[in-house]
């Protein structure tokens, strides 16, 4: 599963793509539409998150699409954290004349708040961490999914690296099972 | 992967109330607390409650380690925090280090022309791993206010994966303008010393720190024998009423650490005293049968330290149960939740084998982790 | 009734499958919307005087073919049996355009020869000097899985000892352009559709295993519309035909292939997710009619080798010994079917 | 107070990112959080801040928002009678 | 295993059912004529065509206006849903029942008249899809209601008797309890033009077996089958009107497009299907040849129909100047001639014989002949030198 250039990958095949030159959160809503998520509260979200749900949603959406509960544990990792929206919500409190901090801007404020969206949606109640590393370390990722599983705690891993700063992006999901 | 178990071998931390464990313990034991009024120029109207470390004794510390200057102040706390405790002799390939924070070097942000390098976590770490030569890629565990304690569980987790022979972690947070700001939006913020599970309590005061434990599979003092991190899947911002992930992240402890919920000494719950998460907490202990377990939040002596206060407070828990003593829940009066626990109001001189470490945070995330000590 | 095996077997793709490698340098294209077949050097093996009239998927499918009979020791197969979904597009679309271009004069007949459906396998027939049993299909996705079945029954009612079976298929420029107009191939712009590629897979099959051998093919089947809703009892209906259940098999090789129907595929999935690791292989090939050949092809190299390929990236925490198969294929909610393999 | 209304609705829509909500299918007197519109506290908060900015009304405690974000009626009569800008 | 034939449709250039099609064997009414339907600039030869415009057809069929059906695909649903009519199989789906049809022009009707139009304009883009041998099938699956095992065969002009064959095995390996199996194809500039270019085309009628052949003619149409096991037959109790009793397949390996000078793949072809069927040559009473009335072929098969029969030559008689050549369909039209001769105890004639050939003794029967027919053999060679024969039997 990887989203980057504007472009959707589900197990490596192309499964929607729009011109390099369309801004990231026009991309994203086109996706979100093309892909029928319906999820009202998407809209709500910051870019990270968005980029991590939109991402799950496909990986997600067959496993879950039963009533029944799933556990399926979440691990992401990115290099920036939070930092887009980071960047954004400090703008709302440099001005101290016009000094109104948002707080569904803050909210965003913490990477694994896109873990919380995703867990909602699919009804995850499950293992959930997020770490940042400077580039996707396989090995800390995979053995960290593999102790999840092998340990009883998961029964599948999503595990991935979402990562958006200043409009620039990159999704890699992997399903552990 | 190994069934072996994970030990602590060493911790310490650095807080308003002392620069090593001793003295914050005694600090906690008098009943003091690191919260002041704070008079800050973004928030004119009142004074904020908030427990910072002093620059003038982070400074005089900051003297004992040659080079330190060039460092960020979380990354001198850091720095400072780690170094007793560090094994320079068997540092090595095998050696991990777990840094848990939030918000990291956030402060930077309010410069002009910072560029966001300067605020990346990862960035935070390889610094605190170069300064003592910890040549592996540091891991850093940004998992809102878990992340403290889930380092723990994710210590572990990677030395019984065989990944790492030992593991340090260090948990820190600092207070700036951002994380003030934030909260004050989301009018989570007592203007007064907090008051958790009372019935009159009404949000967190801010307070920084910084914790290490190191662990290992030698055997230590104590060890980490189960763990579960699991999400609310409901809100993102407010804790469930059924304390869902809570109650499950504690299922999956009690799982795997075999042992009975009557048996825990006491438990070092989350506590930041705002109305709904202390009440979340209450639902979900009963649901586990931990009603009659006594528990304690320190919320009311350090205030909430993010990303450091999972660890710090199990710092604090696990000197507590050395010393064979509960701690008193500093700020709590009266049942303030609907259903009871049994909230330490006078310390209990007791053999305590066990005891549990719990968090909660934004994003609906929550841990559980058991702790046993080695006899 | 005879038990079948595949002793031999060698695939075209768009990936380097021709040199004996088994994926380790695959590489994964998520630049263009069509993937080009990677040809071997056919003056090895065609003469080029042979080899002047023969349309890229004839030379894919002699290549194929030669290198599958190489492997499995037998020179004259005593049947012939191919799949192709489009057939010899190239020499039709050369023909057709030759006809509304000239207004249907000066024509000479080496395209419209060549555009017969039935050419490969002729082809190799006259190659082999083969006179043996020789049938194509062409029925889109199935084609293949169609070629197949006729194999396994030729062995089973045994008319043959051996078969040499296979799937291929070509494509035009001209014709990927009115795949993409109505959205059945990726375009930039169109979106709903699959990427597109071309490729050959021919198999050995017969009624005695070798040291050559890949695995016992046990059965095929084939359904020309299925609803989603009816998916599970199509597979697990075939499954009880051959006395197995979902937990028994081990592993799912599926035709994922990005387009807006791969929901069967996720249905397919759901129903062994407790069980089976699922892989995917069309981010390697892309989607052509008889793609299924390359699918056979991975399966029967998994079985053998007990390898999955890095590539495929199952991330599968918790292995097990790879024993039952089952290939799943559908093309746009039509021509489903069910292969399945058994390790010898 | 009809253009007040249109106004906080316009407001909403845009404050709260309702994607997919325009001010005509949101009724001057359906609840705006729970049932109705779906809102939640972070979007009460985000309110509170929107009566801060723009109409210089301060709400101390979120719990007042209950009564003042039961519909846009209410909403609409709080903001007209406390509007200091 | 006997594998029963309980229900045959048909639609050539000499009749819609079979009823007309009997009419016009027995009394020598050839349906060659110039082609109404076809637009092409080869207006002056003769064609076995179905006097059908495709709009008609379309409202034979009730299909819907938006319908994207070639007219390959409106001649095999009209035939197929009269096989089953025939067969008076009540509800398709009850028993395990396929379709495996057989075509080799399939879409190109459509394709070719509007391949640039396509991109031009999106009204005919329905028909992009319909191109597809594959889908004329599903189309026609659709129509008669077959869900399941469904598949196409296309090898030039056996591609509808090897539909039979396959459909024959999926009965015998107990994969199957019905299935309906012929094939389908309709006159188009494609073949038209590609036939010309090999100048195989005759420009007046065609002559099998006669030693001044010119060529054929082409023809379209479509025939099915239902072929049933004996076991759902013995629980269905519906009368049979004949048994497929043997077939086989083989290849000439000679030429793409000629047959070998020996007739080796027909002579294959034909050996074993008497071999399946456990019958000596001396057993067949007719053969529906292939005759094509080209050059090559009726030599070739005649050479081969020798090899096969000696001196104990049954009579032999090609169909083809009544419809054509009708490609892909040929193998199951004439295997309905078969089973009709058989039925009818008639030996039908083989039109426009006049000098025999040569280079073999074989000599057709040129006019009706009433005759004990038990076994009838039928001839199927396409391009590619596949070579296919089917045995049926009264009994």
């Amino acid at each position: 599963m990887i989203i980057e250039n504007n472009a959707v990958f589900f197990n490596d095949l192309l499964i929607f793509r729009d011109e390099p030159s369309v801004e990231f959160t026009d991309f994203i809503k086109k996706a979100y539409k093309f892909l029928k998520i319906e999820y009202p509260k998407f809209f709500k979200m910051d870019n990270l998150s968005k980029l991590a749900f939109t991402g799950a949603d496909i990986i997600l959406r067959d496993i879950t699409r039963d009533k029944e509960e799933n556990n399926v544990a979440l691990v992401l990792a990115n290099r920036s954290s939070s930092a887009d929206t980071d960047i954004k919500y400090q703008k709302s409190i440099e001005n101290k004349s016009d000094y109104y901090p948002s707080p569904a801007v803050f909210v965003y404020t913490l990477p694994n708040i896109c873990l919380g969206e995703i867990s909602i949606k699919h009804k995850l109640y499950s293992e959930n961490t997020f770490f940042i590393f400077d580039r996707y370390n396989e090995d800390y990722m995979a053995n960290y999914s593999a102790y999840l599983i092998q340990s009883g705690k998961a029964e599948k891993v999503l595990c991935g690296w979402v990562e958006f700063l200043k409009g620039n992006y990159r999704l890699a999901f992997y399903l552990y099972i | 992967m190994k069934n072996s178990s994970v030990y602590i071998n060493d911790y310490n931390c650095i807080t308003p109330l002392g620069f090593d464990v001793q003295h914050n313990m005694q600090h906690i034991r008098m009943g003091n607390t690191a919260i002041k009024p704070v008079v800050k120029d973004f928030a004119p109207a009142t004074p904020l409650y908030l427990g910072e470390i002093g620059d003038n004794e982070l400074n005089r510390e900051s003297e004992r380690l040659a080079g330190i200057e060039t460092f960020t102040r979380l990354e001198r706390l850091m720095i400072l925090c780690l170094e007793p405790i560090i094994d320079k002799e068997r540092l090595g390939a095998r050696t991990g280090l777990i840094v848990s924070t939030t918000k990291g070097n956030i402060r930077a942000l309010e410069s002009i022309d910072v560029t966001p390098e300067a605020v990346e976590l990862a960035k935070l770490a390889k610094r605190v791993a170069g300064y003592f030569g910890i040549v592996t890629e540091p891991i850093v565990v940004s998992n809102a206010c878990v992340s403290g304690i889930l380092s723990i569980a994710v210590a572990k987790r990677y030395i019984q994966m065989g990944i790492f022979d030992e593991v340090y972690v260090i948990a820190g947070d600092e207070v700036s303008e951002f994380v003030i700001s934030g909260f004050n939006a989301f009018q989570a913020m007592d203007a007064k010393v907090c008051q958790p599970y009372d019935k009159d309590r009404n949000g967190i005061n801010l307070g920084e720190a910084v914790a290490a434990v190191k662990l290992s599979e030698m055997p230590g003092w104590f060890k980490v024998i189960g763990d579960g991190a699991i999400n609310d899947a409901n809100h993102i911002s407010g804790p469930s009423r059924t304390g869902e992930g809570l109650y499950r992240s504690l299922v999956s402890a009690f799982k795997e650490a075999s042992v009975n919920v009557e048996d825990i000494g006491f438990i070092s719950a989350h506590g930041t005293a705002t109305v709904f998460n202390d009440e979340m907490e209450a639902i979900a202990f009963n649901r586990m049968g931990l009603q009659n377990i006594p528990v304690h939040s320190l919320k009311a002596y350090y205030g909430h330290t993010l990303g450091a206060s999972g660890l710090l407070e199990t710092v604090i828990a696990m000197q507590a149960v050395k010393e064979n003593k509960t701690i008193i829940s500093k700020g709590f009066e009266t049942t303030g939740t609907s259903l009871p626990i049994n909230i330490s109001i006078e310390e209990e001189a007791k053999d305590i084998r066990y005891f549990v470490k719990t968090a909660s945070g934004f994003g609906g995330c929550n841990t559980a982790v058991i702790f046993e000590k080695v006899k | 009734m005879s038990k079948v095996y595949i002793n031999a077997g060698a695939a075209i793709s768009a990936q380097a499958t021709f040199d004996g490698g088994f994926l380790e340098n695959a590489v994964i294209n998520r630049q263009d919307v069509f993937l080009p077949a990677i040809e071997p050097d056919y003056k090895a093996f065609i003469s080029p005087v042979a080899s002047r009239r023969m349309s890229k998927a004839v030379k894919m499918a002699i290549i194929a073919s030669a290198q599958a009979l190489n492997e499995s020791g037998v020179s004259v197969p005593d049947a012939i049996i191919t799949g192709t979904g489009a057939g010899c597009i190239i020499d039709s679309e050369k023909f057709l355009k030759a006809i509304i271009d000239n207004d249907e004069q000066f024509l000479t007949p080496t395209s419209f020869i060549q555009s017969t459906h039935n050419t490969v396998g002729a082809q190799i027939a006259l190659g082999l000097n083969c006179k043996g049993y020789n049938f194509t299909y062409v029925n889109g996705a199935v084609s293949f899985e169609s070629a197949l079945l006729d194999a396994i029954m030729q062995i089973e009612l045994q008319q043959a000892n051996n078969v040499l079976v296979g799937g291929v298929d070509e494509m035009t420029p001209y014709f990927l352009e009115l795949q993409q107009m109505i959205g059945h191939a990726k375009s930039d712009i169109a979106t709903v559709g699959s990427v597109q590629s071309e490729g050959a897979g021919f198999f050995v099959l017969a009624n005695t295993p070798t040291e050559s051998t890949y695995a016992a093919i046990e059965d095929v089947t084939l359904y020309n519309k299925l609803s989603i809703a009816e998916l599970p009892s199509f597979i697990t209906g075939f499954l009880r035909k051959h006395h197995l259940e979902p937990s028994q098999i081990d592993l799912v090789v599926a035709g994922n292939n990005g387009d807006v129907f791969d929901d069967y595929y996720d249905k397919a999935a759901h129903l062994f997710r407790n069980y089976a690791i699922t892989v995917q292989y069309k981010q390697l090939t892309g989607e052509y009619f008889t793609v299924s050949a390359f699918a056979l092809w991975l399966a029967s190299r998994i079985i053998k080798e007990q390898h999955i390929p890095e590539i495929l990236k199952p991330h599968a925490v918790k292995h097990k010994a790879i024993k039952n198969v089952l290939i799943y294929n559908q093309y746009r909610g039509l021509d489903h079917s069910l292969i399945l393999l058994k390790r010898v | 107070m009809e253009l007040l209304k249109e106004e906080l609705k316009n407001k909403i829509i845009e404050v709260l990112n309702l994607e997919e909500v325009v001010p005509g299918d949101i009724a001057d007197d359906a609840p705006l959080f729970g049932e109705g519109l779906g809102l939640d506290s972070i979007d009460a908060l985000e309110l509170i801040v929107l009566l801060d900015k723009d109409y210089g009304i301060k709400v101390t405690d979120p719990k007042d928002g209950k009564v003042i974000f039961k519909s846009i009626n209410a909403l609409a009569s709080f903001v007209a009678e406390n509007k200091t800008k | 295993m006997r594998i029963a034939v309980t229900g045959m449709g048909i639609i050539s250039a000499i009749g819609t059912s079979l009823e007309e099609n009997l009419y016009h064997l027995k009394y020598g009414v050839t349906g060659i004529t110039r082609s109404e339907n076809l637009s092409t600039r080869h207006n002056g030869l003769l064609f076995g065509e179905v006097k059908f415009s495709n709009e008609h057809l379309a409202r034979l069929l009730g299909l819907p206006a938006d319908n994207n059906f070639s007219r390959t695909a409106m001649l095999g649903a009209y035939a197929a849903q009269q096989a089953l009519e025939n067969a008076a199989v009540k509800d398709i789906n009850h028993s395990r029942t396929g379709l495996i049809s057989a075509s080799s022009v399939s879409g190109m009707d459509m394709t070719e008249k509007y391949l640039y139009d396509f991109k031009e304009s999106a009204e005919h883009r329905k028909y992009i899809d319909s191109h597809h041998t594959g889908n004329v099938t599903h189309q026609i699956a659709g129509y008669i209601g077959v869900k399941g095992l469904v598949t196409t065969i296309s090898t030039a002009c056996s591609s509808s008797a090897n539909a039979i064959m396959m459909g024959a095995n999926l009965i015998r390996t107990g994969r199957l309890d019905r299935v309906v199996v012929g094939g389908t194809d309709a006159l188009a500039k494609f073949t038209v033009n590609g036939f010309n270019s090999l100048m195989i085309l005759t420009d007046g009628y065609n002559r099998p077996f006669d030693a001044n052949r010119k060529g054929l003619n082409l023809g379209e149409g479509a025939a099915y089958l239902v072929l049933e096991s004996e076991t759902l037959l013995k629980k269905e109790d519906r009368p049979v009107l004949a048994y497929l009793a043997g077939y086989g397949n083989a290849n000439d390996a000679y030429h793409q497009t000629a047959s070998s000078e020996t007739g080796e793949g027909a002579f294959l072809a034909m050996e074993k299907a008497l071999a399946l069927a456990g019958l000596e040559p001396g057993a067949i009473s007719y053969v529906n040849a292939h005759g094509t009335a080209t050059v090559n072929n009726d030599l070739s098969e005649a050479r081969a129909l020798e090899r096969i029969f000696g001196n104990q030559m049954p009579d032999i008689s090609s169909t083809k100047p009544f419809t054509g050549h009708t490609l892909a369909a040929a193998g199951s039209i004439e295997a309905i001639y078969s089973i009709l001769a058989m039925k009818h105890q008639l030996v039908f004639p083989n039109l426009n014989f006049q000098t025999p050939m040569e280079e073999v003794a074989i000599q057709p029967q040129q006019t009706l002949k009433e005759k004990k027919i038990d076994f009838a053999l039928s001839n199927s060679f396409g391009f590619g030198g596949n070579c296919s024969t089917l045995i049926f039997s009264k009994k």
